[in-house]
């Protein structure tokens, strides 16, 4: 087999995985970022990100796309912010646990609400001109929004990194991650620190929603509960706090989660023939995600590009 | 022995009573009947309890903040399923792996065939315990990487290995084992718990599940109010002084995530046995977080506050909240506000479950010690003592109930 | 050499680029009480840590009546980092975790008490009994050692009896006034039937009659238990009537060590401590 | 305050226990007049003299068949506006119908039906989705419930189960039809079958097209995909690669659109084939937004009984909230014909049980057994030594993209 033909052969997984990878990119720098001040995860983001596809079913029936999508990003921001100020703020002082748990119930709430206002069906999410045009990548047929994305996340990030290496909120963003309470005693107004993360994180959610679900155009109260775990894991995998290391780990998990999916095929019986029968190996391309998190919990607990905590006795 | 304080032997009155009453009840409730729902949700209610409290033992009382409930419940469940299940009945859960399963043993099946009635229960039993004790080995592997990690790694990490469990469990290729996620089911039914003499038939159903899970829970309270239970709670509260004092971090919460998961395996079981049927895809992350939350609910710490919080959750959701989504609740559903009739448009599905997490959101953010804070039951009998023995007085004390 | 209890060889922390403690050696006689001193960020705490085995010392050794409890050299990235002496003297790993060096006989309390706050003050002390009793799991819950659990509960109302804390047995820890708190995490430490004691600060925060008292307090614990006291301790009144030696570091270097009199009037001491004359004023 | 708040709280819980189990005697005696607060949706109270036949309606409005459930039920309900009342045994009653949503989840359906069973019920109906079906049909067994199944597919539901009957056809017929469509008209060598990890239908049905398929000379190619896939993509192109001349997708509804909006990203030309599940708007929309070909099998063909579909697209556009039931279309999908003909052949069963209220579920259930109904939109229903209907029809119906409709093929008969 050429290298042609085996460029054919994984191509299309590899295009699809850099597009979906990149995605898990957006939510997961909201998760570290979040994590990296507050040292809380986020159980909810991935909800936020769900709620952001649904407004956009709402929006998009009623105003036009030029209203609806600002509206919908503004919303979500809104979201992200009202969930921190609501059910994370009076909570500062409270043990960890106590605050990951508010956590989870947020994210049961809004599923349930999504639930609730969806009747428990799938909604179509509407198809946006240009992105969600097919078109041909080396003769792989894909939708716009899959080239677009890559492009995209870059460049987020590289205005994020500026927005924290150059501004005052962004110089008080990692001084707060870096010691919250030394922080807070340098006169850093540590509330509307986290408030403007949660604000940051909440708009990349809403970008990513944009981006995924013009992918995958079904909207359902569960949709953000597998991106948002894969997204942190992506963050954890990166390095809490690095927002490189959470774009390369969910790039990474993107790339590793497709492949997988086509490696029954592409190493099987019909590709490279490297086994003779089918393994079933695609129905664990979520599982794998979580091997990965052991892997790098075990080996390397923080990430690829993250700081050494250390605990004072 | 001990003399038994007044709080206790209340306490142990209150329980005799209930399991009077389920069996009683059981005698005179016909499943058409509206009040049958009060006996399935107190079998329901009593394996949640069992299963929140053992996940009590690990996220209360050793301060683990594990999320791999639902994993270890599958593998309890799916163990369960497998030793119990009819051989006869084998061929038709196992239709798409014609004939090629792999376990070929029902202890319910030999023993019953063996001693009777009576046999029949014993195997029910063994495969119960033999389901705690897969569940228990799984959760020792699975330790052994997961325990030495930081508090919120460890639930991330938790929860990803009940996923993985459940993409192993659900894997093709160990289909004649497990059905490959295939629903198991034609196994023990609740039915099987009743007990025929002499042609009557005793329904013993509610009375067994609830009695099984309250030994459970006896043995966890045990447990909690031994020596090693200090030794874990001493780990909950501090970790660097809890080994300063002697105790070896790694193999007391070893030995808490595999007692703790062997209860869970237990309950599963149980489950099993109250649904008839296992399929691994209901078992996701959303079945632990509804268990975190019951035990939040109940307030972290307390087992009687697990057990209320179970109880609560399952009448609830099952039973009393139900009206909420079909359209008619306390009459409300009569009311129309600017011409938005509620029983039309606002008590449809799925409310019931959105008033349910507001509930729960509202005691995680104002009442964050559950209902029971981190007392039991025997606590609340004196309590409750107190304030009689200070009513029954001549001059009561007016808002007494602040002390 | 079975007069020292405690001994601490060469030893170095780093952390990262940071030297902590520096080439530290001191040893402890039986029944002998140690005062160990310093400017704050001395590295006595550091000292405490990697002799309990909460750290894992980058270089060095630690002993106790002889069998070696801490054995370390320059691992892995360390290798170049390492900024430290004595390399290459230690070959051998040897780490044990801190409830192993507490099975061997060192106990300890903490800087900042870390009692068990939610728990009562009974509690708290059986919570230490729980390492030296004759019990598993199985017993335990099912209530198959009661005669192990009656001597544990009997030595621990014996010792809350002595540290006059009896009556406060069902108190919530975290509810006892600061000077109590000090005093239960002595009797937790002593719970553990050490025979080398390990105090950080135990009269920090104390007024001058509770430090008095509290003097009193570890010389009668050490005649009682036939104990070892090592101590880290920044009033000096204290320091200088109950220890027959004294250690001094600082900047994580041993500076001087002797009985109390020639510390006092040891040049490079005075100057350690001139920096923080608010330090040595308390 | 916060225990005041908490007592309050508790005491609303129980005010509701209260709304919620009024204390009902064993028995109804007079079951319009006391009829339990949370319980008629239905009826007016007027004519409250006349004795309740009451129809559980055991099917899912959330999760993942939460469409096909209410879509179902949609059938049942109009059968019972149609026909609101029925004479039994010389005795006029009215037939009321009770819903509870079983949540498309094995975990939860065995609790909603004992609650449908609690509630008094007399015959139950559903669910769509085999494995809830499965789940709780013990739950009817033991109450001594007749249960019919609308369109639960899997053989599995009544074998095994005296209580348990179904009006659809079964999976194995339905692989079979299916598996002779791709390899005889489709002229597919390859097949590739994508199925859902740990479903009962989509395994079964998979099962019986492999095994047909394979015997009439084609390969098959399976893969699983997890719950909660979005991201059918890399599937898509595995069917590309594999060579396949069909892809047979016996999912739910839910993720049929998905699968197809992948196939028509990927840009593939291979024809879609699926069963029962697919026969709903969401899967027309989406095969009209994609353009793909879908072919699926069905149990009615719309146009079958004309003067059926007018009445029923009446009632169903003349509230706003029984069109979002059915999707937002006015498409009728074989599994509503089924309902409706569901409720109709339980009325026709009362009928020759003869016994007039309190009913003797006995009579009812042999009665079952000698049904032979006349179905009024999908025909001829009797029950074989399994309690399955016989059914030798399948219809087979394709996407017309051009006009956005379901389009006749072809009625397909062993």
């Amino acid at each position: 087999m050429g290298a042609y033909d085996l460029f054919r052969l994984f191509f299309p997984y590899i295009l699809s995985g850099i597009s979906i990878g990149g995605q898990y990119a957006l939510i997961a720098i909201g998760y570290s970022m979040v994590y990296s001040i507050l040292r809380l995860i986020n159980f909810a983001h991935g909800d936020v990100f769900m709620v952001g596809g649904l407004f956009m079913v709402f929006a998009a029936a009623t105003f036009p796309l030029w209203v609806a999508i600002p509206l919908v990003v503004f919303l979500i921001v809104l979201l992200g912010f009202t969930i921190e100020r609501v059910a994370y703020k009076p909570l500062r002082t409270a043990p960890r646990m106590s605050v990951m748990i508010s956590a989870i119930g947020v994210s049961y709430l809004l599923q349930n609400l999504a639930l609730y206002f969806t009747g428990g069906l799938n909604r179509m999410y509407p198809a946006f001109p240009w992105i969600s045009d097919t078109i041909s990548v080396f003769g792989v047929s894909t939708r716009r929004v899959t080239v677009i994305t890559p492009f995209l996340v870059v460049a987020l990030v590289f205005a994020l990194v500026w927005l924290i290496n150059n501004t005052k909120v962004g110089i008080a963003m990692r001084a707060a991650a870096k010691d919250f309470d030394t922080a807070q005693l340098m006169g850093i107004k540590i509330n509307s620190v986290i408030s403007t993360t949660f604000i940051i994180g909440s708009f990349l959610a809403a970008i990513g929603s944009i981006l995924f679900f013009t992918n995958f155009p079904a909207v359902f109260p569960a949709a953000g509960a597998m991106p948002g775990l894969k997204a942190f894991v992506a963050a954890v995998f990166g390095g809490i706090g690095s927002i490189p290391g959470a774009v390369i780990g969910g790039l990474l998990i993107g790339i590793v989660e497709t492949v997988i999916r086509g490696a029954d095929i592409t190493l099987g019986p019909t590709g490279l023939g490297l086994f003779n029968r089918s393994l079933d190996i695609a129905a664990f391309s979520d599982a794998f995600t979580f091997v990965l998190l052991v892997i790098v919990l075990v080996f390397r607990p923080t990430g690829l590009f993250g700081d050494k905590p250390t605990d004072k006795v | 022995m001990k003399k038994l304080s007044v709080g206790n032997s209340i306490s142990i009155l209150v329980l005799i009573i209930f399991f009077v009453l389920t069996i009683v009840l059981e005698q005179f409730i016909a499943p058409t009947d509206r009040m049958n729902m009060l006996l399935v949700c107190l079998r329901q209610g009593s394996i949640f309890a069992l299963l929140a409290v053992a996940m009590n033992l690990l996220n209360g009382f050793t301060g683990l903040f594990s999320l791999g409930h639902a994993g270890f419940m599958l593998i309890g469940a799916t163990t369960y399923a497998l030793f119990s299940m009819p051989l006869a009945e084998r061929s038709i859960v196992f239709t798409w792996f014609s004939d090629s399963y792999v376990i070929r043993i029902s202890f319910p099946e030999v023993l019953g065939n063996l001693l009777g009635g009576p046999g029949m229960i014993i195997g029910m039993l063994i495969s119960i315990i033999l389901a705690g004790l897969v569940t228990a080995a799984f959760a020792f592997l699975v330790g052994l990487p997961v325990l030495r990690m930081r508090s919120d790694y460890l639930a991330i990490a938790t929860l990803g290995f009940a996923e993985i469990i459940r993409a192993i469990i659900m894997w093709q290729g160990l289909g004649p084992v497990t059905n490959a996620g295939n629903p198991l089911r034609s196994f023990t039914r609740t039915a099987d718990l009743n007990v025929t003499i002499g042609g009557q038939t005793f329904g013993l159903i509610t009375f067994t599940l609830a009695f099984l899970s309250a030994v459970c829970i006896f043995i966890i309270f045990l447990l909690v109010t031994s020596s090693y239970g200090r030794a874990f709670k001493a780990i909950r509260e501090d970790e660097i002084a809890a080994e300063a004092m002697g105790i070896n971090l790694f193999k007391h919460k070893q030995l808490s995530f595999c007692i703790s998961s062997f209860f869970v395996g237990v309950g599963g079981a149980l489950l099993a046995i109250f649904m008839g049927t296992v399929a691994p895809l209901q078992f996701r992350a959303a079945m632990t977080y509804e268990f975190l939350l019951i035990v939040v609910l109940g307030g972290i710490g307390s087992i009687t506050g697990s057990i209320v919080g179970a109880m609560l959750f399952v009448f609830a959701s099952m039973w009393w909240l139900r009206g909420l989504d079909s359209g008619t609740f306390l009459g409300l559903d009569r009311i129309t506000i600017f011409g938005v009739n509620l029983g039309e448009r606002v008590f449809v599905s799925g409310f019931r479950m959105v008033v349910f997490s507001v509930i729960i959101m509202c005691i995680v953010l104002f009442f964050r010690r559950g209902l029971c804070g981190d007392k039991e039951l025997p606590y609340y009998v004196n309590k409750l003592r107190e304030l009689i023995a200070r009513k029954s007085k001549p001059k009561p004390e007016a808002g007494g109930a602040d002390a | 050499m079975p007069d020292n209890v405690l001994r601490v060889d060469d030893l170095t922390m780093q952390f990262g680029g940071v030297v902590a403690a520096n080439n530290v050696c001191l040893e402890v006689n039986k029944s002998e009480i140690v005062a160990l001193i310093g400017p704050n960020g001395a590295g006595k705490t550091t000292a405490f840590n990697c002799i309990t085995g909460v750290y894992e010392p980058t270089n060095g050794r630690v002993s106790l009546n002889g069998e070696v409890i801490a054995e370390s050299f320059p691992q892995g990235k360390m290798k170049d980092l390492y900024k430290g002496e004595n390399r290459g003297k230690y070959t051998q790993s040897v780490k044990l975790t801190p409830d192993r060096i507490t099975y061997r006989g060192i106990s300890r309390t903490f800087q900042n008490v870390r009692l068990f706050k939610a728990l009562t003050v009974f509690e708290n002390v059986m919570i230490a009994k729980h390492m030296r009793a004759k019990q598993n799991v199985f017993s335990a819950t099912f209530r198959l050692n009661t005669k192990e659990e009656k001597r544990m509960r009997e030595e621990s109302m014996a010792l809350l009896e002595e540290q006059k804390l009896d009556h406060l047995k069902d108190h919530i820890a975290s509810s006892l006034p600061y000077g109590l708190q000090r005093r239960l995490e002595v009797a937790r430490a002593l719970a553990t039937s050490p025979s080398l004691l390990l105090l950080d600060e135990p009269a920090a925060g104390m007024n001058p009659q509770e430090t008095q008292e509290m003097a009193e307090f570890i010389h009668e614990i050490r005649d009682r238990y036939g104990l070892t006291i090592l101590l880290i301790e920044h009033h000096m009144g204290l320091v200088m009537q109950i220890s027959e030696r004294i250690y001094v570091l600082d900047f994580g270097k041993m500076i001087a060590q002797g009985t109390p009199d020639e510390i006092r009037a040891d040049q490079r001491v005075i100057d350690a401590y001139l920096g923080v004359a608010e330090d040595a004023a308390n | 305050m916060k225990k005041k708040m908490f007592i309050a709280l508790t005491l609303a819980l129980l005010m509701t226990l209260a709304a919620c189990a009024p204390a009902a005697p064993a028995t109804p005696a007079a079951p319009a007049a006391d009829a339990p607060a949370a319980g008629d949706a239905a009826a007016p109270a007027a004519d409250g003299d006349m004795p309740e036949l009451v129809i559980g309606l055991f099917q899912p409005a959330t999760g993942a068949n939460g469409a096909g459930g209410r879509q179902e039920s949609l059938g049942t309900i109009f059968a019972n506006y149609r026909q609101p009342t029925v004479e039994i045994g010389g005795v006029m009653h009215r037939v009321r119908i009770e819903q509870v949503d079983n949540q498309s989840s094995t975990t939860h359906g065995p609790a909603a039906a004992a609650e449908l069973v609690a509630r008094g019920v007399h015959i139950i109906l559903g669910s769509y989705g085999s494995a809830v079906s499965i789940a709780s049909s013990d739950v009817f067994a033991d109450a001594g419930l007749t249960a019919i199944g609308v369109s639960c597919t899997n053989p599995n539901v009544t074998r095994g189960n005296d209580f348990y009957f179904r009006v659809c056809f079964l999976d194995p017929f339905q692989g079979q039809v299916l598996a002779s469509l791709a390899s005889n008209t489709l002229n597919a060598d390859t097949a590739y079958v994508l199925t859902l990890l740990g479903d009962d239908y989509s395994q079964g049905l998979a099962h019986f097209f492999t095994e047909q398929f394979q015997s009439l000379g084609g390969t098959v190619i399976q893969e699983n995909f997890p719950e909660g896939t979005s991201d059918f993509s890399g599937f898509m192109t595995n069917a590309m690669n594999a060579g396949a001349g069909v892809i047979f997708a016996p999912t739910s509804a839910e993720a049929a659109a998905l699968i197809i909006d992948s196939a028509g990203v990927a840009g593939t030309d291979i024809p879609l084939l699926a069963g029962d599940t697919w026969d709903s708007p969401q899967v027309l929309d989406a095969a009209v937004r994609s353009g793909v070909s879908v072919m699926v099998t069905t149990f009615y063909q719309e146009g079958g009984a004309p003067e059926w579909d007018a009445a029923f697209k009446e009632w169903l556009n003349a509230n706003p909230a029984q069109l979002a039931n059915n999707g937002g279309s006015d498409v009728i999908a074989g599994f509503t014909a089924m309902g409706y003909d569901a409720y109709m052949v339980t009325l026709d069963i009362f009928q020759r049980a003869g016994v007039p209220y309190p009913f003797d579920q006995d009579a009812i259930r042999a009665a079952t057994w000698e049904t032979s109904f006349y179905g009024p939109v999908a025909g001829l229903i009797e029950f074989d030594e399994h309690g399955d209907a016989r059914r030798d029809t399948a219809f087979v119906k394709t996407v017309n993209v051009e006009e956005g409709a379901w389009e006749f093929y072809a009625a397909q008969r062993l």
